[in-house]
């Protein structure tokens, strides 16, 4: 495998409703700040690739215009996936595997705020057996909290701790649209918004876009003092039948984390993309992460949640991390589909 | 592949379809250029934008040049005229038009603008328009002006000679 | 702006004939390459990929296996207020199905409950024939129906 | 490390109809999937990976649709990709799915796209009313017919150009047997004579609404000879995106065709295109779309791709046919339909194009294109193994 890094991330400033801007307008600034950080221009960059999907904006080929933000001109080498972020980041190594280019950008956005994302999430589900009930993501994630919890693997507690950990790591995230200082006890005496989901169990709607640029081998150690080397990605998917799975467990992640060479360890620090509380102690432990390895210090999707982007800013943020020096071997991860059914792992190393 | 079913549903009719209605809600953001567009419409006002790097006029204005990706925020107001670079005549109704046809859908090249809006053409046989024509736009009454599209109704021919076509080329 | 749209779909045999059984008040399964019984019934095994053909009938009670409560909102089962959903293993089948539980308060559920159809009096061969789920009473008089 | 062989060494495709009403939405891509492993020799076990393709999301009404397939696709416990770029994605997809095995990450990779356009109306999901834009719209016709118009006026191409590519494609596809139309009594009078929908767009010169899938797998050297027929090779891939509208943009042949054809040929060491290439499957969901295409990707000088055209040339007798299969002006599973274009081409350098076969040909092109003709994909295909 040739040796590929995250050398450039940036993000919005998350928020509940971008009202004043279109999706180009969002996302144009990040993606110029992202090339800008490495000092490059769109003719440097080999392979362009973005996640987003149509239903969430409202639109058919909603990724058209918002190709715009990029500048594709003259005519770029361009992909689309209709996925999260991270998996056009995958795209792009598989590119720059092949060993013809070095450079790629990547980027993905999402705007809740136009529709009810709650209900928008249904038309995931199968469209005989279950869409056309319209269960919302709040009880699909309600279903494996319960589960988590009837199995004694978790505690309410356990899981506003989660919570209570986002929210505070997340006042030193200048981007993070949710934060506080609220302590478990807080967050346990606060009601039920749907047994056994708390309002702190979810993520908040977000309106947010991220970009990346990753480089390899030595293009990569001229465009960053100490790039994110990515050591290994893999990703899963299982089946969405909820019956046919273990809710309290998600193999895909297991499966990836060990494809991706999660084994050896030694992580200072992980960001997991897990959108409900009960999915980050889940995913940690499906990873084998001992309790020792902080989770999420950016404060995750807990604290900022724009879907389609989420996975990616996980990768983004623990890139930046190792490449400020704060921790030198981290994990990231992004996920898709109801109840943590899609998952890829990423294992990022600085050269410390 | 044949099927084995259970006795209690061997011999009824078999269901082959099923209706799965779908019904969600979306309100859009025009941005902040469309809106400034918008309100322009709204005052009988054309509102384009232009590229602080290569010049070019857009209408309506995205916000964005989009060859060189960067923020466009001078306004540029144009006037009400323009050229037909090119045309179509649909003739053809779809779920959810409400267009009486045939009619003419043409690409509008304003004048001071670098791009053609597509538009409805009106008060001209729809086969007699063609590409170069000179047009203006019809707006609906002062009083029913509005931020949206539809304040101007149509295009109609201005009289004018027509344009080469050659000098559109760029556009057509 | 509003999108709405009257899908009509296809179905192919195994969700027709799922389908087919709601419209005529029973529920049908499927056999998987294990012996499991798959509910709803898979088109494809879930374990080698290959196609399905062994539909049989099960029960119309079955165990709810886990549960949450949700506050209603605008598309539901049963209108007006809230309820819970569930997954429900019903009797003679080997994976939990979702569906609605008509309960007026969370207090009501507990995972492990039995629970049974209700079924809509006009049916036409539709998940929602099944109105939802409601808990067997301890009056009730309860008859697994399926072959397990 | 650079970039490794890989082979097209199974290809399937479904009957396409304007409502499969016999299948779900998995059983469509099944049968293709399954013909694919079958004439690869195949199992599901064998596949390491699925990459699928389709177009939005609003035709079917299910949002990411590839969630609910997994197991349908095979995919469970494997990796999935997901990718859209509009009308170009089936050609998209099978590039993702061949970079896959060109990196040396994969072995066996699955590729498939589909579209079950009879689930709802492919007219109201294309002319779904884009926000803040004028109410003149009439799908993709009404965005195309006047770029068409311009073609017709700078070559000086008479009006029975597209009548005759039109009568060209229907007649073709009566001999494959998977093709959605069959009009075997298809007669230049009759597409004449045919409403105009989108002056100068006739009713008879566009394209049907399918229900269809198409697969392929895809693999390295060491499993090229796997399958029933000797693999087709890739020697070249390329994709190019450019902005939907921008001042001075040329809609008849975009800058972004013309250099997606400079790499892909550039790729696959072709210099005459005309002579080297013996079969192409283009991208022509409006009949105007042949010498447009046959220009902007060098087979013909400018303003003269009507030429081959009215000469024959394209035909499957000609020295350059294009679109043996029938096209897309026979068969549009949108989603599916760029797959299709990269699969027939491919399955005319393995000689298993039945009664379409192009005898004795060596290397062909797969074509597709989406978006507001921006999005552009590509792939030449061999039978020799690429030098």
């Amino acid at each position: 495998m040739r040796d590929v890094a995250i050398v450039s991330f940036a993000q919005s400033k998350h928020v509940r409703a971008q009202t004043d801007s279109n999706e180009v307008e969002m996302l144009m600034p990040v993606v110029r700040e992202a090339l800008d950080n490495v000092g490059i221009g769109m003719d440097r960059v080999g392979f362009t690739c973005s996640g987003s999907t149509d239903y969430l904006s409202g639109q058919a080929f909603s990724f058209v215009m918002t190709l715009d933000s990029v500048g594709p001109w003259p005519p770029i080498s361009e992909s689309h996936v209709e996925m999260d972020g991270a998996w056009a980041l995958y795209e792009a190594w598989v590119k720059l595997q092949i060993g013809e280019i070095d450079v790629a950008l990547i980027y993905a956005y999402s705007k809740s705020s136009p529709g009810n994302v709650r209900e928008v999430l249904t038309r995931q589900l199968d469209p005989y057996f279950v869409a056309p009930l319209w269960p919302d993501t709040i009880a699909m994630a309600g279903l494996q909290t319960r589960a988590l919890l009837d199995s004694g693997t978790a505690t309410p507690a356990d899981l506003a701790a989660v919570a209570a950990t986002a929210r505070r790591n997340a006042l030193a995230n200048p981007y993070a649209l949710l934060t506080g200082d609220a302590s478990v006890e807080d967050l346990l005496a606060q009601p039920m918004l749907a047994d056994p989901m708390h309002v702190w169990d979810c993520p908040p709607i977000t309106d947010g876009c991220a970009a990346v640029v990753i480089a390899a081998d030595d293009v990569a150690r001229e465009l960053s003092k100490n790039p994110a080397w990515i050591r290994g990605i893999d990703h899963r998917i299982e089946s969405q039948a909820l019956g046919l799975r273990d809710l309290t467990t998600s193999v895909s992640t297991a499966t990836a984390g060990s494809k991706a060479g999660v084994s050896a360890g030694g992580f200072d620090f992980a960001e997991l993309h897990a959108p409900f509380t009960a999915q980050e102690l889940i995913a940690r432990n499906s990873l084998g992460l001992d309790a020792s390895v902080p989770i999420n210090p950016s404060g995750g999707a807990l604290s900022a949640n724009p879907v389609m982007a989420a996975g990616l800013i996980r990768l983004g943020e623990a890139a930046s991390r190792i490449s400020r020096g704060e921790g030198n071997r981290a994990i990231a991860t992004a996920t898709s589909g109801p109840c943590l059914q899609q998952n890829l792992v990423c294992v990022l190393e600085g050269s410390a | 592949m044949s099927l084995v079913l259970p006795p209690s549903i061997a011999d009824v009719e078999q269901v082959k379809s099923v209706r799965t209605p779908a019904h969600l809600d979306y309100s859009y953001t025009p941005g902040k250029a469309m809106s400034s567009f918008l309100r322009g419409l709204e005052q009988k006002k054309i509102i384009g934008q232009k590229c602080p790097q290569c010049g070019k006029v857009y209408v309506p204005p995205r916000g964005a040049c989009p060859t060189d990706g960067v923020p466009t925020v001078e306004e540029v107001e144009l006037p009400h005229t323009g050229t037909i670079t090119t045309f179509c005549v649909v003739n053809v109704s779809f779920y959810g038009q409400g267009m009486e046809i045939p009619y003419v859908s043409a690409l509008v090249l304003l004048d001071g603008s670098d791009i053609p809006l597509m538009h409805l053409m009106q008060e001209v046989p729809y086969d007699q328009v063609r590409s170069g024509m000179r047009v203006e736009a019809v707006w609906v009454p002062d009083d029913e002006l509005k931020p949206t599209l539809e304040s101007i109704k149509w295009f109609r021919p201005n009289g004018e000679p027509d344009m080469d076509s050659a000098s559109m080329r760029g556009n057509a | 702006m509003v999108i709405e749209y009257p899908f009509s779909r296809t179905t192919g045999p195994v969700i027709g004939a799922f389908l087919t059984g709601l419209r005529e008040g029973v529920v049908i399964g499927i056999k998987g390459s294990d012996g499991r019984v798959l509910m709803p019934p898979m088109e494809y095994d879930p374990v080698t990929s290959e196609s399905l053909t062994e539909m049989v009938e099960v029960g119309q009670a079955g165990e709810v296996t886990t549960w949450t409560w949700t506050d209603g909102q605008r598309y539901q089962p049963i209108e007006g207020r809230g309820f819970a959903w569930a997954l429900i293993k019903l009797d003679g089948t080997d994976t939990p199905m979702l569906h609605a539980v008509d309960v007026t308060s969370p207090d009501q559920m507990s995972t492990g409950m039995r629970v049974k159809i209700r079924w809509r009096a006009e049916r036409e061969g539709h998940i929602r024939d099944i109105e939802c789920f409601e808990p067997v009473g301890s009056g009730d008089k309860e008859q697994p129906e399926g072959e397990s | 490390m650079s970039k490794l062989p890989a082979a097209i060494v199974g290809i399937g495709q479904t009957k396409h109809m304007s409502t499969r009403g016999d299948v779900s939405i998995a059983g469509l891509i099944r049968e293709a999937a399954l013909r694919a492993l079958d004439d690869a020799n195949m199992t599901w076990s064998d596949i390491d990976a699925v990459v699928i393709g389709k177009a939005p999301d609003f035709f079917e009404g299910v949002m990411m649709p590839e969630l609910f397939l997994a197991d349908a696709l095979g995919a469970v416990g494997k990796p999935l990709l997901r990718v859209h770029t509009a009308g170009s994605v089936g050609g998209s997809t099978a590039l993702v799915a061949a970079s896959l095995v060109h990196s040396g990450i994969h072995e066996r990779v699955l590729t498939v796209a589909f579209e079950k356009q009879s689930e709802s109306e492919a007219m109201w999901a294309l002319s779904m009313p884009m926000p803040f834009a004028p109410p003149t719209h009439a799908g993709a016709g009404g965005y195309f017919a006047p770029h068409i118009r311009s073609y017709m006026r700078r070559s000086g191409a008479p009006d029975h150009i597209g009548v005759l590519v039109a009568l060209k494609d229907r007649l073709n596809a009566c001999k494959n047997q998977y093709a959605h139309l069959h009009e075997t009594d298809a007669t230049f009078e009759k597409i004449a004579d045919s409403v105009m929908l989108w002056d100068p767009i006739r009713y008879s010169e566009t394209c049907p609404s399918s229900d269809g899938a198409a697969a392929m797998v895809i693999t390295n050297e060491a499993n090229a000879n796997r399958g029933k027929l000797a693999p087709a090779w890739i020697h070249g891939s390329a994709m190019r995106s450019e902005p939907t509208m921008f001042a001075g943009r040329d809609v008849v042949s975009p800058r972004g065709s013309r250099e997606c054809a400079a790499d892909v040929f550039g790729q696959a060491g072709i210099v005459d295109r005309r002579a080297e290439i013996d079969v192409v499957e283009m991208y022509v969901p409006f009949s105007w779309y042949e010498p447009m295409w046959l220009e902007s990707l060098g087979f013909a000088e400018e303003g003269k791709g009507w030429m081959m055209v009215e000469d024959g040339s394209t035909q499957m007798d000609g020295d350059l046919p294009v679109n043996p299969s029938g096209g897309v002006l026979s068969t549009n599973p949108i989603g599916a339909s760029g797959m299709l274009r990269f699969a027939e081409a491919a399955m005319q350098v393995r000689g298993q194009a039945g009664e379409h076969q192009i005898d004795g040909a060596r290397k062909a092109l797969g074509h597709a294109y989406g978006g507001g003709a921006q999005f552009f994909a590509m792939w030449v295909v061999g039978a020799d193994k690429p030098a």
